[in-house]
């Protein structure tokens, strides 16, 4: 009888995630922006997937350049031309598509983790600990972030690893204060109220109604996290903070800038890097702000 | 339409009005003859004891006199302070008789107090762009117009007594204790200019200096002004705003010499100035915590041999250089290393391979990293933030990682770089020289006494490497009057450097600059023929600029044209937006 | 009088700290006095602001106490969590929103399970759920456990609240409003469950609410409450038909207007509990101040200056009001 | 007879949500005449805020509406965006219900009343003081923001703003839902008292039956989009026909009536949502007393008996429409 | 306003402030770096002299000692001597900040104008043409860095016409008057104005455009409308007051990257500012500079939250009369 019981509440519980899922990708497949947002996602998804099939990693190596042409404009061999030291635009673009992904999702699982530990417990909390959390909360989000997160990534070291950490430490500031907001409502909410008069405990509030609630936004801020995180990184890199011997698109910026590719035109180096910045960034923001719209509970009543 | 509305069309009219307005200044009424330099390095400091970039010589070459100067051509030595001067029989003293009628350019008179003056101070507080000339020198004024000039050994460079001359009633106020902070804003000058603006960060403004002693230059003013990158630099010139600019990226430098950029040309100059990797070799004199392996000969040598010099001179100087294998110890080629093709190191891994076994560093453990009594050879490899600068760096650390030796690559800006190396706690480490014009000074930072035993002195041998013999050699070299013996001599000391090998010398580099071709001609290069024209030994170009025809004109109906588009824009702007107001669907019904 | 008294509270008090350092602190429950019985029904009626919302609450132990106790099934308040666990087994309370009160991602299996999970009765879950269900009128419970709240009426929504707390078959059921977000229509049902839960289970409940129709359709008892205090309370019948306090008397009066009453229109608004009037709270709105009758009863300056006291009358009912305290009636 | 105030017939109003077309009114004819009020009863999502945001078009452009809405003879379906815009406040304001944020929070009370009979050009001699004056606000409440008057006090300011441009009809849009027992008496009155002295008209639109027999001449209850009986007010309330209008008249209770104590009345089921209507009559699932004719035909108002002003939409009454 | 509310935020801000103050200490004690790198191997320098930097310097003793030597010297805005020029870091800082005020204050009031702008109009005709136009155009601008576009103005406008300066804060040795120095300097600023205006033009006029689709649902605008208002009326009068609430307090948080964005404009432009001097502060680990730059940088977007405090205060009844 137990069993059944809770096999059937398990299988509830699938059955209402299935649903909750198919129910987020129909509304996101008629959510035009969102849409697009998702397919040109996918688009760099695959590309970034498709690195080992399009150009070796050795290809990266500086001296791989060795018999190629500088600079050289596309062709047959070299569908993006190569860089000023006769690399492979294209292999350093894919490869590249990886080390931006990389850190932008690493970032943003960092800032996420971050944000919503803070704002929950700045949610949850009462007095003093919501306080401290919150005046925590407010430097982070007054202290200008791309100075700090330079500070922090001159301090900590240049590795995509650290460069992603620093960026996701410096930008969890706003998901927290959402993610307190939403928790604040959430509390307030009378199903909250009505499982605390069943005798429920901090613990099961927490994990029964408040994750829950706030997940939706969590994923949704996270989806907006990513483009900052990954504009960050080519900010960073492009100044040249980031990391020397890893391919990101804010490095390949940074290359063609400093070797006069812009001026002589040579298009191929910083116009395909930039768009590709341009491109990821959309996709996300995109796609993060239709899954807001789906997720809002401001909307969903209405 | 509301008021609100208004408002913003207002300040977006306001906006366009004053980027039209801006636009109508671009028309220069100069009537000075103004030669504009962009440089990318910004100056370090004008105080000739603590300044050491080539921006800071170029001002002081232009500021500051000295009592001989080097003749454009060859370097030999030609009058300047000093319009004559006597040796003794021995060469160890010599007698420099100064111009009548010297003065500052603040009217004060320049004599022989000024040169001793500053002679004896730079010994005494060890200035360091005078030490290694004045290292064995004593100044005595016999008169206003007469100094002597007494050196312990013989001295192969004299007459050529270039240090700077001070101006004896600006310094002698500056404690030995303020110096290192003085900004040398005094602004006096002996030289052929003298400052007379200086934005940090921005710009500094020469003007022509009246009490010059010497050919006067054809320019009214220089200016120096600083770029953060070489392509913003680069499109200023191309855009009219510059007139010459030095360090410019390879593949602009290759497109101008392709002729492939109207009105401008480039001019690639070689003055001996190279790049190298240092390697820690350990001088047992000397502190530091160098990495054991670094302390053997083999070692260094097979680094030597890891490196494809010909694809860095291919890749990162676009040919624009040269490899290079030893010291290059003068802006004179005819002090080079001589040495055959053949035996010269180049890139052969396999040889490095070899050399290493030998050494007995084996990857023992098959972590892709060579070991001995389990220490791994991983070398802290630290290089400079510099622009430009790091570009070796991937192909260094990767041929290295092919030949089993692990690097762990740190940038640093060039000060702290400097206090690692002054501890000599490092492994490995890029930096380059521009040498002197006598190769004494290059030689002389390779001699023991160089060696830093104290983080606070530091000292010039960056490579932590000391050798008797190459001492010993240096003092002989140091005091042989005979050029074709100390030729001899200095051969020897490149054979032992080369097969001790504490750097590996990766290439010689030229100094590519542009000039706007369609002003300017007379771009009296040093040496002739091969050297640079802007940051040469002694700056000679800037009095001998001439301009070609007339200058500006034509920006002033450019301009016209834009302000009078921008004008039209902003006013269609304007009634687009109000007649908008019309097209508005009155309701939303 | 009252048979077994269930809980009992004893002067009690709920202040809110004020808002801003140097205000007032909020008085919404500024001393009452009541007991409710085994299986009965009363009904807790007051202008919204005056309080009773709180006071549910703070029977619930939602709210924290200021001052006074609670006694509840002969225990009072408890202090530890396990105890107060254990509390919350029998005494439950039901929420004017029933939208709200459902977690819009939980089935109404999970809603009406939570009560027996959080108390770890989960032997014979399912049945205890569905039998739950069909007992709040949700039959048959088949058709209703994998249903989401947005999937159910108002009414329906309400009934899952009901059985949610019903599970744990509570002593003492507070319904804070528990119909006045729903249809006209639907309304009567959802009384008419509670009434007969109340009677079936013997269970007490607690009704808060500002509709003296609503007293009128179940309660045994009615309090009814201003600015944090009760002013009077009776059965309800007995109140209904002959209300003693001037507030009574007001608000039954424009609700009554068919059975001949005089409208009497109160003037202003119930002031704000940080500022609680001195002497009767409710004198500044009082018509017998008003029209001059307090001061023929020689009363008036009293109203202004001494809280009166709920005064049991020999009726059952107590009134807390000058007027009613007739020489010959002293309290016994 | 002259001309009613407000004259409507067959009125549909039909909006566009994400899930489809909601013919949230279908086909509603009512009359308003001078000085009379009429009462507009029904429960959510009957249709009759929608019927009431219909007669000055305030609904959302994609509404669809047919029929007519003769105002003062002139009909508010055909006028242009200008004309109607002279129309809206001048003839017939709105008393919005005043917990929601129908009052702009960041502009002044004085500035919002003001503003009306700015656009219309018709400002008054007394000003904003008289109207707040009027409605028991006091004159000084011109300064005031909405956040800092209470409830009660927010739906005096509104009626004051509805009677800015001196309207013939008002329409009170559930004036008093939200509102304490005490504060929705000092309202009703109110607007009781300013309708008598001004001779307006009215259009009450509420859920409360009980509010009605205070104000309403005659009373229209409304049952998914359709009013389903009409009736001078106090008899409708009593003495309800229709088996909806009964349960619904029977579930306010009245104190002091046995019948009700004790035994809470209330009708089983739910009102049918706008976008899933039963067949035929859309009372019959949840009737009492409804026969097979129920589920297929749906009923129009008759007239009932010989009371020439009772209509009701039920087979069980009324034979002949004259 | 209410003095309260004044007196909070301004409370608040300080409050911050001091934790910036406090964390700019520790921060930069992480770094380790020579304080007299400068020095060495270049001069010779005494023991006596090199106690007198360190001491001068504020490197002395414990690290609570320095903690106290730091905050003192912060109350007197002395944030020492530069490691990379030697000189004051206070005289550097304020010879740069006019060029970083101008450059951000003009770019700043052009988002602002031209974002609200676009913003609410599209969010108040959402779905028409002009929102979906400008939608995407300000999505595409949000999603590019500013750099990228200060590239392509570089190498499109400045490289190839010649029209605009290609860096620098003004022509040099000319002199034009006053007025033809003040052009000289906008002619200069137009290329890196338009850069960082473009990059955040994108995400105002995005925040604009959502906080007017969410005043679009409220009821005043019904009520406004039922009065007979005309649209731009109601638009202008009730839902664009409204709607500024959220946008100020966005844009007030948004402005911490515009001062990211003037690092990398004034790197891009050689525009000699605050940003520059960031740039190569960090590059030099010039840690005393760094850690004045980010004082005032902090001290900036306080300063301009608190602005947007009081703004904010100003259009919203609520917060202005509140006791």
């Amino acid at each position: 009888m137990r069993e059944s019981g809770s096999t059937t509440v398990r299988a509830m519980t699938w059955a209402r995630r299935r649903r909750a899922f198919s129910r987020v990708w129909r509304e996101l497949r008629h959510d035009r922006p969102g849409f697009i947002g998702l397919l040109l996602l996918s688009g760099f998804g695959l590309f970034a997937l498709s690195a080992p099939l399009i150009a070796d990693r050795s290809s990266l190596l500086a001296a791989s350049g060795r018999n190629n042409p500088d600079l050289a404009a596309p062709s047959s061999k070299f569908l993006l031309g190569t860089d000023e030291i006769g690399r492979d635009v294209l292999a350093q673009l894919v490869w590249g598509s990886r080390v931006s992904l990389f850190i932008g999702l690493l970032a943003t699982v960092v800032a996420v983790v971050i944000g919503s530990l803070v704002g929950l417990a700045a949610g949850y909390a009462k007095g003093k600990i919501s306080a401290v959390l919150l005046a925590i909360d407010d430097f982070f989000l007054v202290v200008p972030f791309l100075p700090l997160a330079i500070v922090l990534a001159v301090i900590l070291g240049r590795s995509p690893t650290t460069l992603a950490i620093v960026i996701g430490f410096t930008s969890w500031a706003g998901s927290a204060r959402l993610i307190r907001a939403q928790v604040l409502t959430l509390s307030e909410r009378a199903y909250v109220e009505r499982a605390r008069a069943l005798g429920a405990g901090s613990w099961h509030v927490i994990v029964r109604h408040v994750l829950p609630g706030v997940a939706p936004l969590i994923i949704a801020n996270a989806t907006l996290i990513v483009p900052t995180a990954i504009l960050t990184e080519s900010t960073l890199s492009f100044l040249g903070f980031g990391d020397r011997l890893s391919p990101s698109w804010g490095k390949l910026l940074d290359g063609a800038q400093s070797s006069g590719s812009i001026t002589i035109n040579a298009w191929w180096y910083f116009l395909p890097p930039g768009l590709c910045i341009i491109g990821i960034v959309l996709a996300f923001t995109l796609l993060g702000r239709a899954l807001e719209r789906i997720f809002d509970p401001r909307l969903k009543g209405r | 339409m509301s008021r609100r509305a208004l408002g913003f069309i207002a300040t977006g009219a306001l906006g366009f009005g004053l980027l039209a307005a801006g636009l109508a200044t671009n028309a220069s009424a100069q009537d000075k003859l103004v030669f504009s330099v962009g440089v990318t390095q910004d100056i370090d400091s004008l105080n000739v004891t603590v300044g050491y970039l080539v921006i800071d010589f170029e001002i002081w070459n232009l500021t500051l006199p000295s009592l001989t100067d080097r003749s454009a051509e060859d370097f030999s030595t030609l009058p300047s302070m000093a319009e004559s001067w006597t040796a003794s029989d021995d060469g160890l003293t010599w007698r420099y008789k100064l111009r009548e009628g010297l003065k500052w350019s603040d009217g004060e008179p320049m004599t022989a107090d000024d040169v001793v003056y500053t002679i004896t101070r730079a010994v005494a507080d060890g200035w360091i762009n005078h030490r290694s000339d004045l290292a064995n020198i004593t100044a005595t004024a016999i008169d206003s117009r007469t100094v002597q000039v007494v050196s312990a050994v013989p001295d192969p460079k004299l007459p050529y007594l270039g240090s700077y001359i001070l101006p004896k009633h600006v310094y002698e106020k500056i404690s030995t204790e303020e110096m290192p902070n003085y900004l040398a804003d005094d602004n006096v000058s002996g030289g052929p200019f003298q400052i007379v603006e200086r934005k940090e960060g921005e710009f500094v403004r020469l003007a022509r200096n009246p009490n010059w002693h010497g050919k006067k230059p054809t320019i009214d003013e220089v200016v120096f002004r600083m770029y953060e990158t070489a392509e913003a630099q680069f499109n200023a010139l191309k855009a009219g705003d510059l007139d010459a600019i030095d360090d410019v990226p390879v593949k602009l430098f290759a497109s101008v010499a392709a002729g492939e950029v109207e009105n401008i040309i480039g001019l690639a100059g070689n003055q001996g100035s190279f790049s190298e990797l240092a390697i820690n070799s350990g001088c047992a004199k000397g502190i530091g915590d160098g990495h054991v392996a670094l302390k053997d000969r083999k070692v260094r040598q097979a680094i030597n041999w890891a490196i494809d010099r010909q694809l860095l001179v291919d890749k990162i100087l676009s040919g624009f250089g040269v490899p290079a294998v030893s010291l290059i110890p003068s802006a004179n080629p005819a002090f080079d290393m001589k040495i055959s093709a053949d035996e010269a190191y180049s890139y052969d891994p396999a040889k490095a391979n070899a050399l290493l076994d030998e050494a007995g560093w084996k990857d023992s453990n098959n972590d892709g990293v060579r070991d001995k009594d389990g220490v791994e050879l991983k070398l802290r490899y630290y290089d400079r933030s510099t622009a430009g600068a790091t570009a070796t760096t991937p192909f260094l650390t990767g041929w290295l990682k092919d030949v089993g030796i692990a690097t762990d690559v740190k940038t640093f800006d060039e000060d702290s770089l400097i206090a690692e190396q002054s501890k000599s706690e490092f492994d490995l480490y890029t930096w380059g020289w521009t040498p002197y014009v006598d190769p004494d000074n290059m030689l002389s930072y390779f001699t023991t006494s160089q060696v830093p035993t104290d983080p606070d002195v530091g000292g010039y041998n960056d490579a932590n490497w000391c050798n008797d013999e190459f001492d010993a050699l240096y003092l002989k070299q140091n005091s042989e009057l005979d050029p074709t013996k100390r030729a001899e001599l200095i051969q020897q000391m490149h054979e032992i450097f080369f097969d001790e090998a504490p750097y590996a010398v990766l290439y010689k580099y030229d100094n590519l600059q542009a000039f706007r071709s369609d002003r300017w001609q007379n771009f009296t290069r040093q040496p002739s023929d091969v050297g640079p024209v802007l940051f040469s030994q002694s700056s000679p170009v800037y009095r001998d600029l001439e301009p070609v025809g007339t200058r500006g004109g034509s920006s002033g109906t450019n301009t016209m044209i834009i302000v009078i588009v921008a004008l039209v824009v902003a006013g269609g702007v304007l009634v687009a937006l109000a007649n908008r107001r019309k097209e508005d669907p009155d309701d939303r019904q | 009088m009252a048979r077994d008294p269930l809980l009992v509270c004893d002067d009690v008090h709920v202040a809110y700290p004020p808002r801003r350092r140097g205000g007032k602190p909020a008085r919404a429950v500024d001393g009452i006095d009541l007991e409710i019985s085994k299986g009965e029904i009363v009904a807790l009626v007051g202008e919204s602001g005056c309080g009773k919302t709180t006071f549910a609450r703070a029977i619930l132990g939602l709210q924290e106490v200021s001052a006074g106790s609670i006694v509840f099934d002969g225990k009072s308040f408890p202090a530890t969590a396990d105890d107060r666990k254990s509390f919350h087994r029998r005494a439950q309370i039901v929420f004017q929103d029933p939208t709200a009160s459902l977690n819009p991602r939980h089935s109404v299996y999970e809603i009406v399970a939570e009560g027996l999970r959080i108390h770890g009765l989960s032997d014979n879950e399912h049945e205890v759920v569905t039998r739950a269900l069909e007992r709040c009128g949700l039959h048959p419970a088949d058709r209703y456990l994998s249903k989401y709240p947005h999937e159910l009426s108002g009414g329906q929504r309400q009934r899952v609240v009901i059985a949610g707390a019903m599970v744990l078959e509570p002593k003492l059921l507070v319904a804070d409003e528990p119909v006045s977000s729903l249809d006209a229509s639907v309304r009567g049902e959802i009384l008419g469950l509670l009434q007969t839960l109340a009677r079936e289970q013997e269970m007490a409940v607690l009704v808060v609410t500002h509709d003296l129709g609503l007293a009128w359709n179940i309660a045994d008892r009615i309090a009814v409450m201003y600015l944090g205090r009760i002013v009077e309370i009776g059965a309800t019948e007995e109140l209904l038909a002959r209300p003693k306090h001037p507030y009574t008397q007001a608000l039954l009066s424009v609700v009554l207007e068919h059975l001949g009453m005089v409208q009497q229109i109160l003037v202003g608004e119930m002031p704000d509990p940080t500022a609680i009037p001195s002497g009767c709270r409710f004198h500044q709105r009082c018509p017998l101040l008003q029209s001059g009758e307090a001061k023929k009863l020689g009363i008036d300056s009293r109203c202004t200056a001494e809280d009166p006291v709920l005064r049991s009358d020999n009726d059952g009912s107590s009134v807390a009001c000058h007027a009613t305290e007739s020489p010959t009636r002293v309290a016994c | 007879m002259t001309t009613p105030v407000l004259q409507v017939s067959d009125l549909h109003v039909t909006y566009h949500a994400h899930s489809g077309a909601v013919p949230a009114v279908r086909g509603v004819d009512i009359e308003i005449s001078r000085g009379e009020t009429l009462g507009l009863a029904g429960e959510s999502g009957c249709g009759k805020s929608t019927l009431a945001m219909a007669l000055l078009r305030l609904v959302p452009p994609t509404t669809q509406i047919t029929g007519s809405i003769l105002l003062a003879g002139k009909d508010i379906l055909t006028m242009k965006p200008g004309e109607l815009r002279a129309v809206r406040w001048v003839q017939a304001s709105v008393v919005f219900q005043g917990a929601q944020h129908v009052l702009n929070p960041v502009r002044s009370i004085g500035r919002q009343i003001d503003e009306a009979t700015e656009t219309h050009g018709r400002t008054r001699a007394g000003g904003v003081a008289e109207l707040l004056e009027l409605v028991g606000l006091g004159a000084r409440r011109a300064n005031d923001y909405p956040h800092e008057l209470s409830g009660g006090q927010k739906q005096r300011a509104l009626i004051a703003m509805a009677l800015a441009c001196d309207p013939m009809l008002i329409i009170a849009d559930e004036p008093t839902t939200a509102l304490d027992v005490m504060i929705q008496a000092q309202i009703l009155q109110l607007l009781d008292e300013i309708k008598r002295e001004r001779g307006l008209s009215m259009l009450f639109i509420t859920h409360d039956l009980s509010v009605l027999s205070q104000i309403a001449d005659r009373v229209a209850i409304m049952y998914a989009g359709r009013v389903i009986e009409v009736g001078a007010g106090k008899d409708l309330l009593r003495d309800s026909k229709h088996p909806y209008s009964k349960a619904l008249a029977a579930s306010f209770p009245i104190i002091g009536e046995n019948t009700s104590r004790r035994h809470p009345q209330g009708l089983a089921g739910d009102p049918p949502s706008p976008i899933d209507l039963p067949s035929g009559c859309p009372f019959h699932p949840r009737c009492a007393v409804a026969v097979d004719q129920c589920r297929s035909i749906d009923i129009e108002l008759r007239s009932v008996g010989n009371a020439t002003n009772r209509r009701v939409a039920c087979v069980h009454f009324g034979v002949r429409d004259g | 306003m209410s003095r309260r509310y004044l007196l909070k935020k301004v409370i608040g801000a300080l409050l911050t402030l001091s934790g910036v103050v406090v964390f700019n200490f520790f921060l930069f004690r992480i770094i380790d770096r020579d304080p007299l790198a400068k020095y060495r191997g270049r001069s010779k320098l005494t023991l006596e002299q090199r106690e007198t930097m360190i001491r001068r310097m504020g490197l002395e003793g414990s690290k609570w000692d320095q903690f106290v030597v730091y905050v003192k010297s912060v109350f007197r805005l002395d944030f020492g001597r530069s490691f990379d020029s030697t000189q004051p870091v206070l005289g550097e800082i304020t010879a740069r900040l006019p060029a970083t005020l101008f450059l951000v204050g003009v770019s700043t009031l052009l988002t602002i104008c031209i974002g609200l702008y676009i913003g609410t109009k599209a969010g108040w005709r959402r779905g028409s043409r002009f929102d979906r136009t400008s939608t995407s155009a300000a999505m595409v601008l949000y999603s590019t860095p500013e750099f990228f576009f200060g590239m392509l103005l570089l190498a499109f406008v400045a490289g190839r016409t010649g029209w605009f300066p290609t860096g620098g804060l003004r022509s040099v040795g000319a002199n034009y008057g006053f007025v033809g120095n003040l052009l000289d300097r906008i002619h200069h600023l137009v290329l890196p104005v338009l850069t960082l205006t473009l990059g955040y033009l994108g995400s105002y006029a995005l925040i604009m455009r959502t906080s007017m689709i969410e005043t679009l649902g409220e009821d005043y605008l019904v009520t406004a409308r039922a009065k007979g208002l005309r649209d731009s009326e109601v638009m202008s009068r009730h839902a664009v007051p409204n709607a500024l609430l959220p946008s100020v307090s966005l844009i007030a948080i948004s402005c911490g990257f515009v001062i990211g964005g003037a690092i990398t404009t004034e790197t891009v432009f050689s525009y000699p500012g605050l940003g520059l001097a960031t740039a190569n502060a960090i590059r030099n680990n010039d840690l005393p500079m760094l850690q004045a730059l980010f004082l005032f940088a902090s001290a900036a977007v306080i300063l301009f939250n608190l602005v947007a405090d009081f703004v904010y205060a100003l259009l919203d009844p609520r917060v202005r009369r509140a006791e």
